[in-house]
């Protein structure tokens, strides 16, 4: 594989752990401008372990996954008593106030000779866990689509289970599921908990991709985008965000030839399909669809089977 | 259920993670000068780079230079091919053409591959017809980017 | 429990803005009883459910569940307690299948102890047969796969009645459940209802249906401009010049 | 203390040009219960036709307004069509994410046309500001603030007395009614697209006519101050959304002249977040209630 091919699948890979962090939120009907935040503050977290604290890499990850999720926790408490816009707003506002909060964090260590460290606005340069360990890029990417189908497949287990259900059931109607006995308000902060959790572990890649990080890369538009995705894609189901991402990153890589009119092809194209698709390209009733056909095929095993009286057969 | 031996099994495996043992290698760093002039065609940059070793200041040669782009205010979302530089006669310096995608800030990822790798970014802003320095934080915020 | 009372409400009071939906009621169910409730249209019927299962705060009074005050507890929680309900008009979750909405609605109750990690993974197999089995008593087990949103109205009707149940409910609040049910299913509906008492479900029915619940109900308790206006046996409130005068006289006259 | 007061006039005229963002937000928000992101990229496709002008033909301050106005109505109207008339009910977060990929459509187009960083604008006035005692007030602020006031009264009217108002009243209250009433719902919202990108044609002009340039960014930009000063004054509300522009205006001023431009906008998100936390209605709005939760899934 040429680098350039490796670089596309990298970004593929970690811009996807933001887009299923707006997707959790998507799930219990919340909009998030914010997710950035947590991704900013995952990257910037598991940055400074590696780079100045000489931690390894999995455990910068985790701890950038950890205070990603605590965040995402601490702000989710009082806002998540939001609902719709106002949630929305309050989190762009708190993801805005972050970056503005990094572009004013200095916080440098002399290591080997060089002052490493967050520099406010200039960024965070030299984060070179990936040299100083000779891992290649091709490792590196191999390492975040480990994670990823990791992730991936805790989502897919989390869809089947009474979980996701929950958070559905949340997103369709609030008011009913409390009235199904599901405490909403716990419900939702775990949902942002767990999108905080995500957001940090693809901050905590991107950081070591691309080994520097800036505070103007987080801003809304990156929030935004995140957003986008699983609604691209599809609400369905968890690979919806990344179809969404893939659209966006492949698809656009793809028409390279068109450069300079991507953007406008490719905005026309997503509001047509949401013209179409206003839930995404897989969303609940083509997820479900699938999962029938799927049911046909193969028959799944282990369900009890019951007489018209309630007996065993 | 979430038993005894489940949580010692994670406690053990973060235990692993935070404290097995990592070589850092002792090695050189790169510093490097880019200097970046618009070429004819419309967003490619002729770009002249000066690889020193960031201790002794000597001039770095015979590396295989890559240089890539990425845009700070849109992480991840632009993928520009990284080109090989070309090795110039005077020691240390290189030559690459990179061909963008628009005009604004870009980060130059500057890899070095040989004896040992590293990486070196340079953040540069990339006009029609000229190329300096990035904008920075101070300005206005609907002047910025 | 004998003749324990689950449900008391005292000078249970709503108003909305100047509206006085529901304006000092006392009501007392027992255990094991179907109580009907009935009045005419924007009596507070509705308003008193909605009270019961704690969708709005009150302005004054309190509510007794087994004795405890819940008068501010949030719904899930009540819901925890053994108070569910059904809707006037049909809510499902439309996307999802019909055996999800029974699954999360039956964990609630009882397998509320359980540990967190099985419990939010999909709890015991037993549980799960159950699940199964109501289906069946409800004539859905064709159906378990469906969205609920795809589902026939009377289907609907039955899935939100099975849901309330699965939560093993002590008390079920059934809000209109005849409404746009033909002859042959409210029969059905009537016989589901004894049934379930059988089973020690106490029941508060909502109706306009005079003949389900004269047939149906120990009890009746009319209301009239949220206020109580009779309570008493169907034949004594059939007689009563009061009701008839505010309700039956006026309306149906059955 | 001279400071003090500078700051605040400065603020109050800074702050009513915000204002004036948010109140064309305001009447989108209001009409159609979702958000419009490309609320500001509309206006800066305006600013692009005037820096044309500008450039090109050496057009005057009235006639770039007059097309930087009528462009961002135009490109109004092509949002509303394309992202909020075919998906009417339900499906708010579709729109809006609709209208963000249209933002970044009119972003790509306004860099293909233009493609330098910045574009020279004309500014309204050009003599020195007026002093009033030890104070300074810059003409083309006046108008600012004049503008704002003049408009805020000017929608007040439309909506309260004329008939096109009682028609958009009645489609706040209920769309599906207004239509059976014989109201032509679909124009009527159109209308009020055009006029509310209008409306932030005339503040986008007043803003790039004090910076005296344009940039690609504008777009966000205004979205952002739009919609902070929106959600401060209280969301739905007309006079609200010129008092929460003020309120933004002069906190930012003061931030700015105090501890430098990252603090000032850090204090304006501050500011935000505290009210909708503390007091999510806002100055002047109701409290949210289950009614305006706005975009949710369907």
């Amino acid at each position: 594989m040429d680098d350039y091919l490796i670089g596309v699948l990298s970004n593929i890979g970690v811009i996807s752990f933001i887009a299923l962090s707006a997707y959790v939120l998507l799930l219990t009907g919340e909009i998030s401008f914010g997710q950035q935040a947590f991704f900013a503050i995952g990257a910037y977290a598991a940055g400074i372990a590696t780079a100045l604290w000489g931690w390894p890499l999995a455990a910068a990850i985790v701890w950038g996954a950890a205070i990603g999720a605590g965040s995402a926790i601490l702000v989710g408490v009082p806002t998540l008593r939001l609902h719709g816009l106002y949630f929305a707003i309050a989190t762009l506002a708190f993801a805005e106030m972050v970056r503005i909060l990094f572009e004013l964090l200095r916080y440098q260590v002399l290591i080997d000779g060089e002052w490493v460290g967050p520099n406010g606005a200039d960024g965070f340069r030299n984060i070179r866990y990936i040299f100083e360990n000779d891992i290649s890029s091709l490792q590196f990417m191999i390492l975040i689509y480990a994670v990823l189908v990791a992730t991936l497949s805790m989502f897919l287990l989390l869809e089947r289970s009474r979980l996701g259900v929950i958070f559905r059931m949340i997103g369709e109607d609030e008011t009913l599921a409390g009235l199904q006995g599901i405490s909403v308000a716990r419900h939702k902060v775990l949902a942002a908990g767990i999108g905080g959790a995500l957001a940090g572990i693809g901050g905590g890649l991107y950081a070591h991709l691309t080994t520097y990080i800036e505070p103007r890369s987080f801003d809304v538009m990156l929030g935004v985008h995140s957003l986008a995705y699983g609604l691209i894609g599809g609400l369905g189901t968890a690979f919806g965000p990344l179809l969404g991402v893939l659209i966006d990153i492949g698809l656009l890589e793809a028409i390279r030839a068109l450069a300079g009119y991507r953007m406008i092809i490719f905005g026309g194209l997503v509001a047509i399909l949401l013209i179409i698709r206003p839930r995404g390209l897989l969303d609940e009733k083509l997820v479900h669809k699938i999962g029938r056909m799927w049911r046909l095929i193969l028959p799944r095993g282990g369900r009890v089977k019951l007489g018209p009286s309630g007996e065993k057969i | 259920m979430m038993t005894t031996s489940w949580r010692f099994a994670v406690i053990m495996m973060l235990a692993f993670m935070l404290f097995h043992p990592q070589t850092v290698l002792a090695q050189v760093r790169a510093k490097a000068e880019v200097d970046c002039q618009p070429a004819a065609e419309k967003l490619q940059y002729d770009c002249i780079i000066k690889l020193t070793n960031s201790r002794t200041n000597e001039q770095l040669a015979g590396f295989d230079l890559m240089v890539g782009a990425d845009m700070p205010s849109m992480p991840a979302m632009h993928n520009v091919r990284p080109v090989k530089a070309d090795e110039d006669q005077e020691k240390g310096t290189y030559k690459a053409r990179i061909v963008l995608e628009m005009y604004g800030d870009w980060a130059l990822h500057l890899d070095l591959i040989g004896p040992v790798r590293d990486r070196v970014v340079k953040v540069l802003r990339f006009e029609r017809d000229r190329v300096g320095e990035p904008t920075s934080a101070q300005t206005p915020a609907h002047q910025r980017h | 429990m004998g003749n324990a009372k689950v449900l008391e409400l005292h000078g249970l009071t709503k108003h909305f803005g100047g509206v006085r939906a529901v304006d000092g009621v006392d009501l007392t169910v027992a255990s094991g009883e179907i109580l009907g409730l009935i009045g005419p249209n924007g009596s507070g019927k509705s308003t008193i459910v909605n009270l019961i299962c704690g969708l709005f705060p009150l302005t004054a009074g309190r509510v007794l569940f087994g004795g405890a005050d819940i008068s501010e507890l949030p719904p899930h929680t009540r819901v925890a307690l053994g108070i569910t309900r059904t809707f006037q008009n049909i809510r499902l979750f439309g996307q999802l299948t019909v055996w999800q909405n029974l699954w999360v609605a039956q964990n609630s109750g009882e397998q509320r102890k359980q540990n967190f990690l099985p419990r939010w993974l999909g709890g015991s197999k037993g549980a799960r047969a159950e699940i199964d089995r109501m289906l069946e008593f409800f004539d859905l087990g064709h159906k378990r796969d469906e969205l609920a949103g795809n589902l026939a109205f009377g289907e609907q009707r039955r899935l939100e009645f099975a849901r309330a149940l699965a939560a093993r409910p002590a008390l079920l609040l059934l809000d209109e459940p005849a409404a746009g049910m033909n002859a042959e299913e409210i029969e059905q509906l009537d016989s589901r209802i004894r049934k379930m008492r059988q089973n020690g479900v106490t029941v508060l029915l909502i109706e306009h249906h005079m003949e389900l619940v004269m047939s149906v109900a120990d009890r009746i308790a009319v209301l009239n401009f949220g206020q109580k206006i009779a309570e008493g046996t169907a034949s004594a409130v059939q007689s009563n010049p009061v009701v008839r005068d505010a309700y039956l006289g006026t309306t149906t006259g059955a | 203390m001279i400071d003090l007061v500078q700051n605040t006039i400065d603020g109050v005229m800074i702050g009513s040009s915000y204002g004036l963002l948010a109140l064309g937000f305001t009447l989108i928000f209001g009409v159609m219960r979702r958000l419009n992101l490309s609320y500001g990229p509309s206006i800066m496709i305006g600013g692009y036709v005037g820096t044309v002008l500008y450039v090109q033909y050496g057009a005057g301050p009235l006639a770039v307004a007059g097309t930087m106005i009528l462009g961002a109505a135009i490109a109004g109207i092509y949002v509303e069509r394309l992202c909020f008339a075919p998906m009417r009910m339900g499906a708010g977060i579709a729109s809006m994410v609709s209208s963000f990929a249209i933002w970044m459509q009119l972003e790509q187009a306004a860099i293909l046309v233009l493609p330098r960083h910045t574009y020279p604008f004309p500014p309204l006035t050009t003599g020195a500001p007026l002093e009033w005692g030890p104070f300074l007030l810059r003409l083309d602020h006046l108008i600012m603030l004049g503008c704002a006031l003049g408009l805020t009264a000017a929608i007040q009217f439309a909506l309260y007395r004329t008939r096109f108002g009682l028609a958009l009243r009645a489609i706040i209250g209920n769309p599906v009614a207004a239509h059976l009433v014989g109201i032509n719902v679909s124009v009527a919202v159109m209308l009020a697209f055009a006029a509310a990108s209008a409306i932030g044609g005339v503040a986008g002009f007043l803003v790039l006519s004090v910076d005296q340039q344009v940039t690609p960014m504008f777009g966000m930009w205004a979205t952002l101050k739009g919609l902070i000063a929106m959600m401060i004054g209280g969301l739905g509300s007309i006079p609200g959304a010129i008092l929460g522009g003020l309120l933004l205006g002069v906190v930012e001023a003061h931030c700015q002249w105090y501890f430098g431009p990252q603090i000032r906008d850090l204090a304006a998100y501050i500011v935000l977040f505290v009210f909708l936390l503390v007091h999510p209605g806002g100055l002047l709005g109701r409290a949210p209630g289950s009614d305006i939760a706005a975009p949710r899934t369907p």
